[in-house]
């Protein structure tokens, strides 16, 4: 099964993942990344500056069928069993799961290559945008130029 | 033609979207961004440099020269940073 | 923390997962690989022979300790924050997890890469035999040499 | 010496372990095979191909050219399938 959501409410990572495992068993290989709110930004945390909150700003519509079109994209190039795609929008607090990507396979290589496809190709196609609340006031996320670079390694 | 804005490029608009109707000779991304960075100071100052906006015509990313004769959709952001 | 278990008692993956990734939110990106056990053996079920239970022999404290090794490497090459490898021995049945290994890092590179050199390296080198008990009897599970060639990728 | 069997190995010596005295010029993996491959036909059936069994001394692993004059612990088994 291939799923995408886009949605505002907080989701479970040990039950998301439990059901996908169980609803897979008969996958070899399951791999998933997760990507969680951090609590601050910078290189690490002493150096770095507090975040409080996060407002994860999205395009409804676009946001979804850029999703389905990366899942899509990764069936075609890998045998995949399964593929789970969880992504939230609006507030967040730290510690909150942004992003989930589930890739059920029989093959290991097949489900981290595709699980690292759809991270890398999300970060630079997914119309999200953050913005963080910092004890000094609000500021928009800048683009990473290395995701930029990671996503020209899957070029066909 | 509806117009939409995102993230920064929406707060410094002033907009989130707006219903437009540009005239036949905006033919691309590029022509559409000079005819809109028009209407005001807002949008004169979203668009100040463009190098900054990233397009998407009915909800596919395309590049500044891509055509928006038949767009029902446009719209502008910057640089995405989800994930 | 950097954990290795070896047991026979079945683990939950959802809880597993859900309590690292609580252990580890100030963690940019966790990715985890989960190696469940086939209900078929061959190249997919309908060609494939039905395998009703499996018994996983283990070498005592040497899997514990090439397990606790290949983490320790895997800390040298790569800025982890955490890591968690769970395999379990004894009979299983399927759908029933083998192993779990769960990766922590700042960096999602690092995190997909550690986790992949872990299962690769622990498919080659962690002591454990499977064996499989199908309606025709029980055989051993032979070595995969696919297995030995994704290994020589990680040679320092 | 503890010497320690695992898998089809196990079962072909017949045995999980046992402890032996090899003498000293049984100075190399690939000497003590050839020593414990005469103890019973088991033996000999499991190390009837020697280029199926991988080893390891005292918990680590080691080819058949590895010395076993200091190790306490080696064992003999198939390549491994975990995971």
């Amino acid at each position: 099964m291939f799923t995408v959501r886009v949605q505002n409410e907080a989701f479970n990572i040990g039950e998301e993942i439990g059901a996908f495992c169980a609803a897979n068993s008969s996958s070899g290989g399951i791999v998933t990344f997760v990507g969680q709110m951090r609590d601050f930004r910078g290189p690490d945390w002493d150096s770095g500056t507090a975040v409080v909150a996060m407002t994860l700003e999205h395009y409804p519509g676009m946001a979804e069928r850029q999703l389905s079109d990366l899942t899509a994209e990764a069936q075609r190039r890998w045998p995949l069993d399964a593929v789970l795609v969880i992504h939230r929008f609006g507030k967040l607090t730290p510690g909150d799961p942004i992003v989930l990507v589930a890739v059920a396979s029989a093959h290991r290589e097949s489900a981290f290559d595709a699980c690292r496809f759809l991270m890398d190709w999300l970060k630079t196609q997914a119309p999200f945008w953050k913005k963080e609340n910092t004890p000094t006031g609000a500021t928009w996320v800048q683009a990473s130029a290395s995701d930029h670079a990671k996503v020209s390694r899957w070029k066909p | 033609m509806t117009v939409l804005y995102f993230a920064w490029v929406k707060e410094k608009v002033g907009l989130s979207q707006e219903t437009v109707a540009p005239p036949p000779e905006v033919t691309t991304v590029s022509k559409l961004i000079d005819w809109l960075a028009d209407r005001s100071a807002g949008h004169k100052a979203a668009f100040a440099n463009r190098k900054l906006i990233k397009s998407a015509v009915d909800q596919v990313h395309v590049d500044h020269g891509g055509r928006v004769d038949s767009a029902t959709e446009v719209a502008f952001f910057p640089p995405v940073t989800g994930g």
